[in-house]
């Protein structure tokens, strides 16, 4: 039996079931959630990892021989063994757990950059970046007398890479770089800006939090050097988040944050801190989520990240096409490659009032800036409406948000 | 279709009734006012929408005039528009009087005072994660008149 | 019915039954947890409320206009203003959700004093502090050039307050003290201390992470500057924490950590930062477990911190006065002032093989050195065996405890 | 008591063996090696334990003296001390085939090397929280022998 061919067939992974909060009724209608970008849903068997892990294996972690921390610690370092796989990341060593992309960036910021950066060095980043990889720079950027470079995008919300590429001197310090925009969709060609960069030897932070959930990512392959992302975006807890850092780099980082657990041995006439990754993991752990994480990974795993982007991949289409075939509706972000996310306008109704409406037919989709302002205001919008995808949608959901635009468009006649 | 029950929208209907629909799309009072005599900002982080409200106050403390500008959603718009053609002719206290009772009106119990054109915006009740969209210019309001520097935002209250 | 007489008749809540995890069998014993300052154990209720949580309200938080968005948001800061009655703060706007105790105090260290301590100035603890309020502080100095004072403790593990008071000097630029020690169960004087701190107008920081689940706080009566405790060790979720931050000094703190929801504006030329205490909420929080936290405080409530701190105090009397009756063991930890934890030594047995044979006979107790180093060297101890009450512990477990520790003395003898 | 099920301490009898409890009480090889040409500390961050190990290679890398200190709970006192009687008089690359078969006998199957006395220390596989408490003194002579200037960990095996 061929998984791919299947998904692509009947355009529907047959998945819905395994998640309890889609079965709902929010006022009067079925849910069709498309607000997966800002946080998706969870299968049972995440929801089930965390109820046993609380009823049955809970204590701290790293620090006791009593049965239960034993189980605890089994239970967080083999999530961080599965994420450890599910990056293709050469070493555990590797894998910082952290509360989510953004204390990811933030590290990376200040215990990565801070120390070494000099003023008049860039950080260069894109116009499309989530405010998450754009805030962190700018402290930055204030503390150090650093400048923050930002390269364009076109009209299409496609990275203009060939400005980027003439932006990638020797006076950038490290190019921060979202794989996928949360606002637009648009699928940066990473891999080859990667290439770019090791040739002048600028290291690269990949903003992940799109990318994890909706495509294999394979960090040995892309060559980066930092890869953040968040375990709510890919079925998994909030709180949770990953940092991916090369070896030799988190070798040489200063910690970041102190307290338990990131220390061998505390006197106060000094400290010496511990290993990787503990090192940049100060106190007590998130450890009923990074264990949902954990079966986050399991599951995406289960049904194969390819099947599940062919299957993406395909409703998108079908959205985009959908949508475009509304009078008055106007689509923001169309680059060539793009995954999972589709913002628009629809006449003159503000995306507010649009959400509402929608809302009320139980279709739920984000309004608003979606952190990405500097996106906004390049398309010269206060914001937009935007449906996107998981693997749990399917044609019917993107039916009844054509439909309840539809209505919407009434209301406002 | 088939997981589509059938839909009711008196309730989206008495949100976006006639009334607010004309001021969000023929917002009064709407632009700069050079006169102010007091100004503040107004900012809804959700959604990023801002909103600047004039207000110019005669020796008497009378709101002479009352303008706005911005971008918003039809409901903040159409709050807007008509917070100007209220409190315009106002002394200050009645005009914060307003501000009471509108406010309270759309976040409380209703009460007795009559609200007149602003009941139109009772529709909003109904949508819990709106409201803040109706409060937000009166807020404004009220941080003009006590000329506060910083914005008003719509989280905090 | 007087609840207070009841327990203290009983020496029992009678809440064990609402703790899933405590009816399970450990090495063919039910289990007797008494690793409760490490991390407590959840009741029903908080676990449900998580999975209920998953199963029906989740969304991003602050950012949709549609009903799960809204529910989550107000699920979320409903919590916070839970926190806020526990904590008997003055605003909401004083309780910023961290990710735990660590977290919260890193971010003061950085945030508050990092912009403005000189060098030469001084940051004071005490020789009783838990590793993530000595860490913070020392990565400070190094960073700033200031200076980190230790007041001293006597050998019943009590601070030495007349010590500390003549410590207390206008070089001294932040007292950070814990309420509660982790490894000793001394009870610090906090309010008279603070009282003297502000006399000299210096700020300080109580490191509250083991008062929270054992006492009444009320931050308005300590007039404390700041408040740090985490959710895992008052009955709710991993990942989440708090600190209490008195508005005046939060608003001309600088944020600490960039992303979303911490933001009004980002342009490339500048950001606005948002409101308290958004500004210190950088990027998606943990929305469930602070949801979990919210329920925690529902259920120390509902029993009542006065009932609980009666409960354990008659029972951390008679697990002192049962040790004490164990030949060859030594407790460490004698303050006149104590909370739910005892530390202890038992005849030249290594407390990590003492663990072990407790754990054997299903009684978890901690062993090691607590993250509080220098307090191990102070009684010159490479660790102690440490026994820590909860709420939902009895007489039983302390009976457990006992014949567990004669055994280990038979094994060993 | 009543709680109490019937205890089966086979178990702890097997981990607490008789040479186990005297080498810990009475650690062969302890103290400093003033002639040590390689030496590692190794510390396990749960408990805070730290071990020194020094090891006299001579010119044909034959191992001359191996000697230890440190703080540390029976199991891992026990394994350090039986690790110093082994590898004396061994050359460099025996006493790392011993370093390969203690630690694959303790975390992995069982196999057919004579392991002699350290199968004392087998009782620890019913035990997996402790089992880095026996392998400790290992990873710190291996990590002497490569005279890694680090500190050896049990964390990060
Ligand atoms: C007194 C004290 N302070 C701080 C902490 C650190 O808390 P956390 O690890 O939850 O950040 C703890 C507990 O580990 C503690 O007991
Ligand atoms: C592209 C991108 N980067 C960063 C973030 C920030 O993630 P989090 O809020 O989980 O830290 C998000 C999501 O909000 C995102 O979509």
């Amino acid at each position: 039996m061929s998984h791919a061919t299947l998904a692509f067939d009947k355009n529907a992974l047959d998945v819905r079931s395994d998640f309890p909060s889609l079965t709902q009724s929010v006022n009067g209608q079925t849910l069709v959630y498309l607000d997966s970008a800002a946080s998706a849903q969870q299968p049972n068997t995440v929801i089930e990892a965390v109820q046993q892990y609380h009823e049955h294996d809970h204590a701290n972690v790293h620090r006791g021989v009593h049965s239960l921390s034993h189980r605890a610690t089994e239970a967080y370092e083999g999530a961080r063994d599965k994420l450890c796989g599910f990056l293709n990341a050469a070493s555990r060593r590797e894998i910082v757990l952290t509360s989510g992309t953004t204390e990811s960036i933030n590290l990376v910021a200040q215990s990565f950059c801070r120390p070494r950066i000099s003023a008049g060095e860039q950080i260069l980043i894109t116009h499309m970046e989530h405010h998450s990889n754009i805030v962190p720079w700018q402290i930055l950027c204030e503390q150090t007398g650093a400048e923050l470079v930002v390269a364009p995008i076109d009209n299409r919300g496609q990275l203009d890479t060939d400005a980027l590429r003439e932006l990638l001197t020797e006076k950038v310090f490290l190019l921060a770089i979202g794989h996928v925009s949360n606002a637009l969709g648009s699928v940066n060609p990473v891999r080859e800006i990667i290439s770019w960069a090791k040739d002048l030897d600028i290291p690269v932070l990949v903003d992940g939090a799109q990318a994890v959930p909706h495509m294999a990512v394979d960090v040995k392959d892309l060559d980066c050097d930092f890869y953040a992302f968040s375990g709510h975006k890919m079925l998994g807890p909030t709180g949770t988040g990953v940092l991916y850092g090369r070896e030799a780099l988190l070798e040489d980082m200063p910690p970041w944050q102190g307290g338990g657990d990131m220390i061998l041995e505390v006197r106060f006439d000094g400290t010496v801190y511990n290993d990787l990754p503990y090192k940049f993991e100060a106190g007590t752990p998130n450890i009923s989520g990074v264990v949902g994480l954990g079966s986050a990974v399991d599951y995406l795993q289960a049904i194969g990240l390819t099947r599940i982007a062919q299957h993406e991949q395909a409703l998108l289409e079908y959205m985009t096409g959908q949508l475009a075939g509304i009078d008055g509706l106007r689509l923001i972000g169309t680059a060539r490659e793009k995954a999972s996310v589709q913002s628009f306008l629809v006449d003159d109704i503000h995306p507010h009032d649009l959400g509402t409406i929608l809302d009320h037919q139980g279709v739920a989709i984000r309004t608003g800036h979606h952190c990405a302002m500097p996106v906004m205001d390049f398309f010269n919008v206060p914001g937009t409406a935007r449906a996107s995808l998981a693997l749990y949608n399917d044609r019917d959901d993107i039916d009844r948000l054509v439909a309840a635009i539809r209505k919407a468009q009434e209301i406002f006649a | 279709m088939s997981k589509l029950a059938e839909l009711n929208t008196d309730d989206l209907k008495d949100l976006y009734r006639e009334l607010i629909l004309d001021h969000a799309r023929n917002p009064r009072n709407f632009g700069p006012l050079r006169s102010a005599t007091h100004r503040a900002r107004g900012a809804n982080p959700l959604c990023g929408d801002t909103l600047e409200l004039y207000l110019e106050l005669d020796a008497d403390e009378v709101v002479r005039a009352a303008r706005f500008e911005g971008t918003g959603c039809a409901i903040s718009l159409a709050s807007a528009s008509l917070l100007t053609e209220t409190v315009a002719g106002l002394p200050r206290h009645l005009a914060l009087q307003w501000f009471e009772q509108v406010t309270a009106s759309l976040t409380g119990g209703r009460s007795e005072f009559d609200l007149g054109k602003l009941m139109a915006l009772q529709g909003v009740r109904e949508f819990p994660a709106r409201v803040k969209c109706a409060t937000l210019p009166w807020h404004t309001m009220r941080s003009a008149f006590q000329q506060q520097a910083t914005t008003a935002t719509t989280t905090t209250e």
